[in-house]
């Protein structure tokens, strides 16, 4: 055994923070407030490098009129001074608002509603094989069945489909106990590599 | 007056940029294409600014605590506004080539953040035990496929059950496909409703303002 | 200028190709959208029953006829690095709900917050549910608690919260990211009546694992346009589901078509 | 009021024994590998077989994109991914971000594991860095790269990094490669629905079953399935790492997870039937 002890700092950390699952202590405490501000910190200077990359770079570039999203950008901090202010930053919040919606709504017919409706659209019978044929009558289904489940009011009233549209909940708990048993491997896939550091990286065993 | 300069001009901008980016969308004049690429420059740099303020809000927040003094949670937030002070400070200057801002961000936030989120993996493991009971048909569909798939995805169990890997495959890509997608433009049908609000000006707390303005 | 621009429309103004279908997509929802929220200002349409809502009543009254208090968290939902959002939004609603039922159930209510740039939109919502129960008398400052923007020092705290208050009915309604698992394994522990929500797909499993009800994904904006009898929130609401129907017969449509093997509707909708 | 503090003690014990065996379950593995053999998805191989198909000169877009959180999931696809593509001659790399994290985990974690293959930086490849404005962003991207794009993450002006003469907007590029928690819906809409650019992606887990619905409709040409894919693209592009080495303990987590379920259930029906008498 050879340990690393030039990491010695972010093991103390790693056992710190697993003290949180016996009791939270004043020692995880004062971990969490550490690392929370150093990722603050990190997060402002991203922020003023990225405004010399994007903002200083194109007024370099001789692009002055880009001065009035220096005003804009800074108009975004006015949250922080009292109420009489803080609308203020409604005036930026609206540039990035009004222009994400925009790219992201002109993109949503093609992307979600055209090209997943197509993808549904499959032959029931006289597929290549059966087995295809079951297939497709089963996407369908699920897909049709689940879809009615999220209609609230028109298909939903008192002797118009009755409890049809309930069959969606089993196709969706079998979309949520897929979505379960995978994300499992997300949480090993996180906590993996933290005993692998304490292991391969400073204990070198 | 109060109300049109709080309220009604921001839903107007927003208006008429999303109108704008739609409108480019569809047609080829390169007009539309010009002043919009104009426009998402300027998105590009407010949101630059707007990096910043998470930082600052919490540098603000926890500074306040300080000064109240705060019982048991001062000392905490001076910890906290310490690190800010210095990693922000050694960040412009260098970079990652500071030493002290590459300390900090190789052996203090990588790790402290990998740590916390593996955290989840005791509290999935506790919640299994306690949750995942098949009371129901709905429960045991749930835990069914959630076995399965794990079964799948552990690769002992995989290569020690046979035909486990062709169920699981069918169940993800057959009857999850369906529900997953129905699910997917439920979800959408939903956004596309909200930004037609958003659009019209009729959903005004998206950018923090009440029905009084 | 303007001269130059019409040349530039009489010369350029085509539509791209391949983008004609996309185009009338987008036209259907706004006149589906803008026809519903017109139609709703005279004729509010009527919403299906949603357990989970109908669960609150249930919730409360288990919890006071045990003497438990009744716990609301909003989620952290980025902490103090996010603006509002729709789903806290929704949250907030329905949170007018809950205060409205523990009031006239006459139980404890705390609602931990994660997010300070929250507390005053919670703090309304909190105050509106007392005004609509009649009991303002019983409105305080106090019911909503902050202690940390931090995630897991907040996660800690609310289910510490928890298990000391020994509540009886634990409402997560709002943004709910990583600290869900946290509050309602908490809450399971000690055999709490859950209701909860999250917009994130990734979290709702859990959600559906550990709550007696739950509202799945888009449920809770359909919960709190009930709550709130929103013309526009209602109007909108009907909109969704006309454009929903349109979507599920354009399926049944294609499928057939497929079976038949006849391609144009595929081939329309490439245009 | 005794048998109720009871229970909850049994609870509290239960709780720790499972905290203790996630603990010990890991660790032996890694400790002792197993090495067992690691059966290759469909959907890994699709994502190889996409990108091998690439060409000297075409450029190709890795968009990094995880935050510290997620590292040590994400870490090791991303090295695989960005690796494989450093392998193919003549293919231009051009790393984005659009997460305020990612460049400096690119920088510090990311990067330095990687064998460049004597790609040079500013010819052959070129880090953008983080560009912030999320999808409207991308969209700029899209539609005119050189007006958004004035410098480099490290501040150099692009008319000096040749690399970017074959990036002037997204016709230009011939893969996006992608490495993000979602399963880059957003890259979809700004490039795929214009340029019909092909997409491939690495994605959390819980992204990942619904990444799968956009592999059935053929907008994503292959997708990685977190760390579990990444160990499937290390064998792929033979430089086994990190994530075959956690593989192991991802079997033992799965039987612990399936294990506690299997107890819960059998604990929950001999209640049931107990309560039926």
């Amino acid at each position: 055994m050879n340990p690393n002890w030039s990491l010695i700092v972010p093991v103390l950390l790693t056992i710190g923070i697993y003290t949180l699952l016996v009791k939270e202590t004043k020692i995880y405490r004062f971990i969490e407030h550490l690392f929370v501000g150093t990722t603050m910190g990190y997060t402002l200077v991203v922020a003023i490098r990225t405004i010399n990359t994007t903002g200083v770079a194109q007024v370099a570039a001789g692009n002055y009129f880009y001065l009035l999203a220096f005003v804009l950008g800074i108009l975004i901090f006015a949250r922080f001074f009292g109420t009489t202010y803080s609308w203020l930053n409604r005036y930026p919040v609206s540039v990035l608002v009004g222009s994400a919606i925009g790219v992201t709504f002109r993109g949503l017919p093609e992307q979600t509603f055209i090209s997943q409706l197509r993808a549904t659209f499959l032959p029931l019978i006289g597929a290549a094989d059966p087995m295809t044929s079951f297939n497709n009558i089963v996407i369908f289904v699920s897909f049709f069945f689940s879809l009615l489940y999220f209609s609230y009011t028109i298909t939903n009233r008192p002797g118009r489909l009755g409890k049809i549209p309930n069959i969606g909940r089993y196709f969706l708990m079998l979309y949520f106990g897929a979505l379960y048993g995978n994300v499992i491997i997300q949480r090993a896939a996180m906590f993996i590599p933290r005993i692998q550091f304490l292991i391969l990286d400073f204990l070198r065993l | 007056m109060s109300v049109i300069l709080r309220k009604t001009i921001p839903s107007i901008v927003i208006g008429v940029l999303a109108v704008w980016m739609i409108v480019e969308y569809f047609t080829t004049v390169k007009f539309f294409t010009d002043i919009g690429t104009i426009f998402r420059n300027f998105a590009v740099i407010i949101a630059a600014f707007a990096v910043a303020l998470g930082g600052l809000s919490s540098l603000r927040f926890h500074t306040q605590t300080i000064i109240k003094r705060k019982a048991g949670s001062w000392e905490f937030s001076a910890v906290l506004v310490a690190a800010i002070v210095v990693m922000t400070v050694t960040g412009l200057m260098g970079w990652l080539d500071n030493p002290i801002f590459s300390y900090l961000w190789n052996q203090v936030t990588v790790p402290s953040q990998q740590t916390i989120y593996s955290l989840l993996m005791f509290y999935v493991a506790a919640a299994a035990y306690r949750a995942m009971r098949a009371s129901n048909l709905q429960a045991a569909i749930f835990m069914f496929t959630a076995i399965v798939i794990m079964l799948m995805n552990g690769p002992f169990t995989q290569a020690l059950i046979p035909g486990i890997t062709d169920l699981g495959n069918w169940i993800l890509t057959v009857p999850q496909t369906g529900a997953s997608r129905a699910y997917l433009i439920a979800c959408n049908i939903g956004i596309v409703a909200l930004f037609i609000r958003v659009i019209l000006g009729r959903e005004t707390g998206i950018i923090g303002a009440s029905k009084e303005g | 200028m303007p001269s130059l621009f019409l040349l530039e429309v009489k010369n350029y103004m085509a539509l791209v190709p391949g983008k004609l279908f996309q185009l009338g997509t987008m036209i259907m929802f706004f006149i589906v959208i803008l026809v519903s929220l017109w139609r709703s200002k005279t004729n509010l349409p009527k919403v299906k029953i949603m357990p989970p809502l109908e669960a609150f009543k249930e919730a409360v009254g288990r919890a006071a006829e045990l003497n438990r208090p009744v716990i609301f968290t909003p989620g952290w939902g980025g902490g103090n690095t996010q603006s509002i959002d729709a789903d806290l939004l929704a949250g907030s609603v329905l949170l007018t709900e809950v205060v409205n039922q523990t009031a006239r159930a006459g139980s404890d209510l705390h609602v931990l917050v994660g997010n300070p740039n929250t507390i005053p939109i919670l703090e309304g919502a909190v105050k509106t549910g007392y005004i609509m129960a009649g009991h303002l008398d019983e409105y305080s400052p106090d019911i909503v608690q902050f202690s940390t923007p931090e995630l897991y020092s907040y996660s800690a705290w609310v289910a510490g919260e928890m298990r000391r208050l020994n509540c009886g009915a634990n409402f997560m309604l709002g943004q709910h990211w990583m600290e869900s698992l946290i509050f309602a394994e908490a809450g399971l522990e000690i055999g709490a009546f859950q209701v909860a929500s999250s917009a994130m797909a990734s979290q709702v499993p859990y959600f559906l694992a550990t709550c007696d009800y739950v509202f799945i994904g888009p449920e809770i904006y359909a919960a709190s346009a009930v709550v709130s009898q929103d013309k526009t929130q209602l109007g909108s609401l009907l909109g969704q589901d006309v454009l929903t129907i349109i979507i599920l017969v354009l399926s049944i449509v294609g499928v057939v078509l497929a079976t038949a093997g006849v391609t144009w509707l595929t081939n329309l909708m490439k245009v | 009021m005794a048998e109720e503090k009871k229970n909850w003690m049994n609870s509290i014990n239960a709780r720790q024994v499972i905290f203790a065996a996630v603990f010990i379950v890991t660790i032996v593995p890694i400790l002792f590998p197993l090495n067992l053999p690691l059966v290759i998805s469909k959907t890994t191989i699709q994502y190889y077989d996409t990108v091998q198909k690439l060409k000297s000169g075409n450029t190709v877009i890795f968009v990094w994109n995880q935050g510290t959180a997620q590292f040590g999931e994400m870490g090791p696809p991303g090295i695989a991914q960005l690796q494989q593509l450093m392998d193919i001659p003549g293919v231009k790399v051009v790393v984005i971000s659009t997460g305020a994290e990612s460049p400096g985990l690119f920088e510090s974690n990311l990067w330095p594991a990687i064998d460049p293959k004597g790609k040079e930086y500013g010819k052959d490849w070129v880090n953008l860095g983080y560009i912030p404005g999320g999808e409207t962003a991308i969209a700029a991207l899209a539609t005119d790269t050189w007006s958004l794009v004035k410098v480099d993450w490290k501040g150099t002006p692009i008319s000096q990094l040749p690399v970017m003469e074959g990036f002037k907007s997204g016709a230009d590029i011939a893969l996006i490669v992608g490495n993000q928690p979602s399963s880059g819906e957003e890259w979809q809409r700004q490039f795929q629905n214009k340029f019909k650019t092909p997409i491939v992606w690495a994605c959390v887990s819980a992204g990942y079953t619904t990444a799968l619905m956009f592999v059935n409709s053929g907008q994503l040409s292959g997708i990685l399935n977190s760390l579990r894919g990444g160990a499937e693209l290390e064998l792929l592009i033979k430089k086994p790492g990190r994530g075959v080495s956690a593989m192991d303990a991802m079997s033992n987590l799965h039987l612990l997870v399936l294990a506690t379920i299997v107890a819960s259930n059998i604990i929950y029906f001999k209640n049931r039937g107990g309560k039926k008498k």
